[in-house]
């Protein structure tokens, strides 16, 4: 592990984010207003999209942009398959369909920070890399509610099956929607609509995400506090949310080599695969799934995944990363 | 002053719509929604603190006076907090006429 | 504890400065305001999403235990609730004194 | 359904953490929280309107059938209103189970 | 029409709105808390106002503002007078009432999107529009009130004249107080106080604009769902929604002839005369006529008159104007 | 008085709190959502407690820091003792120990408006004053509420002393927390975090503060309404909040001419002084000291202390700082 790692831990959004979860530890009174969170939220996933489709537009078309997408949705297919099937046993058939959907798709907000590392460091990536985060925040959703359809003992009359709903929960999610929306804008208007919005999607970036993690810190660290006092399941689980994005990062690592990306995007796939969803997937979950529990995949992916690949995750795969391309 | 059942649902906010849907259903004269809640129940404490509303609440209250309106209403709500979770009391109360 | 009536009260956000005078003009010993709601009724759907909020509602809740004054503020609430829609449930409740 | 009692506590928001926690202690099955409202009352107006919320008030609503539960709740929230103000008032309702 | 009516088709602001308005279309669950929406809109009119008081502070004296302001009065006081006796027989005295003063005030957003079509074809107006717009905003609030004094059906003593209400809610009405109060500032500061706030009033105005505008297309889809569902007047209002703004568009245009404005002053005083209010003068109307029923005024200045100005008409108007001029 | 004092009154943040003033005086209905108030005012807190930290870093170490630091928590632990037993007989214990929780400490606040003052007037300062305030934000209510534990004459048992609580009161309370945390983080990631978060900590700081002012302009003016309904108690206490600050911005004075500080520090030091809190202490208080009454203490510091500061106090200390020191 080289500075970056050292430089990582000295961000301000990571370091805003420490602070978060210093509050909620030491139960400080601080506390971000669910508007404003949802506003900082709602900023995140526009100016992201919209970044990602600015820079799709001026460099789309080769063909590593197709192969990235589809080794992106490959992925994003894949992990909710092994997931389920390892948890099955243990968990029952609709813990485990959730757990897969939650680790088959992907955290925006780890990847965002992926990338602020990555500028940090001057390394370069591609804009194509935000089209493939998108792309990879329904299927797993799918792929995870049909599993459940498949498994579950109660036979297909008890569970109903609305695609209907099963669709609109996945493409038609708010955070999906706005991403997909915003990168679609983002390559229509190109360069010149990034003149226009530079100020706000570039410029404040950063400021924002520190508000942000700030805010997630202290969620983050009173669900760690919720599983803790929820007993012997707990230490199965946090070992579980240290697990998976462990496992993930290395299917993502091995796809990134065989498609000899750069270290840029590398580092991005690994990423959004180790990462897991905890505002896309469990808002559809909830809707779709509740016979599963959420203390379950909220609870591992928002208290434990993702605090892991913010602080330790994101140098780790960087360092895998600069092993295997050298 | 009509007498009536005053009917409040607490449910998960994401259910909001759907339960909306079920009231009309049912014939519900109407319907008030109080959006953000947080609570604790059965399936542990929902604090409302995530950008998502994933562990937010909502709270419905419908004033009603006719019985049969009521019984349907009733059939509507239980199995869906049979599903999602949640609380729903019912009070008497007397209804303003203006 | 001490029985009194609990007065709740539905209306459009925009009015509730009024309905709080005259709540105090009726001699209403205190209120409890919940300023953002939304809902259905007669007027149709107020969904309480437009930034100036002319769709949102809000609710008033008042304890009152002298039946004089719960006459008075039903006599003010009653010709609001026509000019302007609302809803308006009276229930019996005990008041905790403290 | 049930018969239930039906509590609401009105209180100012500081507070609303300790009260959560009496409430759990007093063996509580659940409560909701409403955590925004304003209001007026014996120490004057509250109108929600800080940034540091020093004048917001909140709302738990309580459904408890058990007698016993009931009397611990009122023993615990009793000295919380007399210290810091507020109300609380008790309904009879019926409670749905699922 | 020239190129800038595709130009503005494409441009970030109107490709964000028409994003709100396939949200709601499908039935996304995306949604703009209340808090968030208010506190864009609060940005919006502090911006514009602060903007036209700085621009005014450097302009203002001419005979041209003069004519230019005078004409805006006239214009909000005439048009109300048209509607409301085009429509009595129709829709009574209440609603037609309220259809005056919201087709006589003007839409401060739209107004907004007009200046940012003409800064993107380099068009120069001037900054004391701004000021025209503040003071086209109460006066159609004041005609309609009156107008429904005298011809309701009722007599005098049924409707209570609540002369000091009326005039608190056309004067002091938050919106109309924000943007004469900002305006008022920076006229008072000129350039000096915008050396101090041009980061936040200029850099960041088109970005906010857009999630604003975001927020609105959801809005106004679902006001388009609740009337289509309004049964057989919902034509007749629809067309009304068409027919008034290319009728006041035309006023607008035949005085801007009239005072010789330039290309870009014209398509701005057009645009107030065509647009109509949905933020002030509703939420006047409420506490001032109730007896209106809103889904006539809100829902045909919301659903349709304002996504029809903001797509079709403003570019349509500024072609006119260029046809007109040259 | 020199020309700052006018230059003071036609500042944008000051005038946007005059407008504050006048809309809840003529009782227009702008208003600013709570949870809106609340982000304006997490984002101050953030940004000056940042901002503060990166000066830090550059500067730290030399025996003025030190001896500043220590001046700053001397006056906030001396002034609760004077205001407290000056005011004892007449207000009894509680009230009196309120009172002096609330003048011993700062108001966050009005002392970033006199940064801005002073970078108007291109007067320097040094980063480390914002770390005497933060310092000073909870001495004064450890000392009031000892005082109250002492002096109250219900005796010691029937006044529970809550240590663990009251330590959390007063560092672990929401505001300090959050600039004691950015100032640490300013401080840990110095000129290379500044690169990152200039655009939103510095270029928007004095935009933000004209709406948070605005905001704050109509809290003030609706307790000054409230406070004025009080009857007679009324005038004693508006005399209290206008003599206070003269009288600790005489003791503040007095300490920086010890000191030997510069024009700006001193300054600096008069103003947080001078100031009261309205944020943290009155949360504080509710909490640890409910027998006192917030329209005591509440009151006095919102409604005339506050407004006195801004409009008056600033220019007129920076007057008589100019005169001690030349
Ligand atoms: N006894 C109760 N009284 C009031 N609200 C309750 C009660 N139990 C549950 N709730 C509310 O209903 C939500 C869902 O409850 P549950 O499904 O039991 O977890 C909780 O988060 C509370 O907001
Ligand atoms: N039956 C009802 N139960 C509960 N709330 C109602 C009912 N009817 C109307 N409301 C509320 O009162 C508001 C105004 O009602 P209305 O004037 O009937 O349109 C609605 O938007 C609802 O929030
Ligand atoms: N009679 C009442 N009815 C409803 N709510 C009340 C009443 N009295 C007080 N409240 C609420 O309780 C809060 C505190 O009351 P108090 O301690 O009496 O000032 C007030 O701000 C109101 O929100
Ligand atoms: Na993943
Ligand atoms: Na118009
Ligand atoms: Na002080």
């Amino acid at each position: 592990m080289d500075s970056l790692f050292f430089a990582n831990l000295t961000s301000p959004p990571l370091l805003f984010f420490a602070l978060g979860l210093l509050a909620a530890l030491v139960r400080s009174d601080l506390e971000i207003p669910e508007q404003v969170a949802k506003l900082l939220s709602l900023y995140l996933l526009f100016a992201i999209g919209f970044k990602g489709g600015v820079a799709l537009s001026s460099s789309l078309g080769g063909w590593s942009t197709f192969t990235s997408l589809g080794a992106a949705v490959l992925l994003a297919s894949l992990i909710p398959l092994g997931v389920f099937f390892a948890l099955r046993a243990r968990l029952g058939a609709a813990d485990a369909a959730a757990m897969a959907a939650t680790y088959g798709s992907v955290s925006a907000v780890t990847f965002v920070t992926a990338t602020s590392f990555l500028d940090a460091g001057e390394v370069s990536w591609s804009g194509y890399m935000v089209a493939a985060m998108a792309l990879m925040e329904s299927p797993a959703i799918i792929v995870g509610l049909l599993l459940y359809r498949i498994y579950s003992n109660n036979g297909a009359g008890a569970v109903p099956f609305e695609a209907k709903g099963m669709l609109r929960e996945s493409f038609l999610n708010g955070s999906v929607f706005l991403i997909l929306g915003s990168l679609a804008i983002g390559y229509a208007t190109g360069s010149r609509g990034m003149a226009q919005l530079e100020p706000l999607v570039v410029d404040l970036f950063i400021g924002i995400l520190c508000l942000f993690l700030l805010d997630m810190g202290i969620v983050a660290m009173r669900r760690m506090r919720d599983l803790s006092r929820g007993g012997g399941q707990t230490l199965a689980l946090a070992f579980l949310g240290l697990l998976l994005p462990l496992l993930h990062g290395a299917m993502g690592m091995a796809l990134a080599w065989m498609l000899g990306l750069g270290e840029g995007d590398a580092l991005l796939l690994v990423v959004l695969a180790a990462s897991a969803s905890y505002i896309a997937v469990p808002a559809a979950l909830r809707l779709a799934l509740p016979e599963a529990n959420p203390s379950y995949y909220l609870g591992t992916s928002l208290a434990i995944t993702f605090p892991f690949n913010l602080i330790v995750g994101i140098p780790l795969y960087h360092a895998a990363v600069r092993w295997l391309i050298a | 002053m009509k007498p009536c059942k005053r009917i409040e649902v607490v449910i998960e906010r994401a259910i909001a719509p759907r339960l909306a849907d079920l009231l009309l259903e049912a014939g519900a004269p109407g319907y008030t929604l109080i959006d953000h809640a947080s609570g604790r129940g059965d399936r542990g404490e929902r604090r409302g603190d995530e950008p998502a509303g994933t562990s937010t609440n909502c709270m419905f209250i419908i004033a009603c006076n006719e019985d049969e309106v009521v019984e349907r209403i009733i059939d509507a709500v239980r199995p869906t907090l049979s599903r999602y979770g949640g609380v729903c009391l019912v009070t008497e109360a007397l209804w303003l006429r203006h």
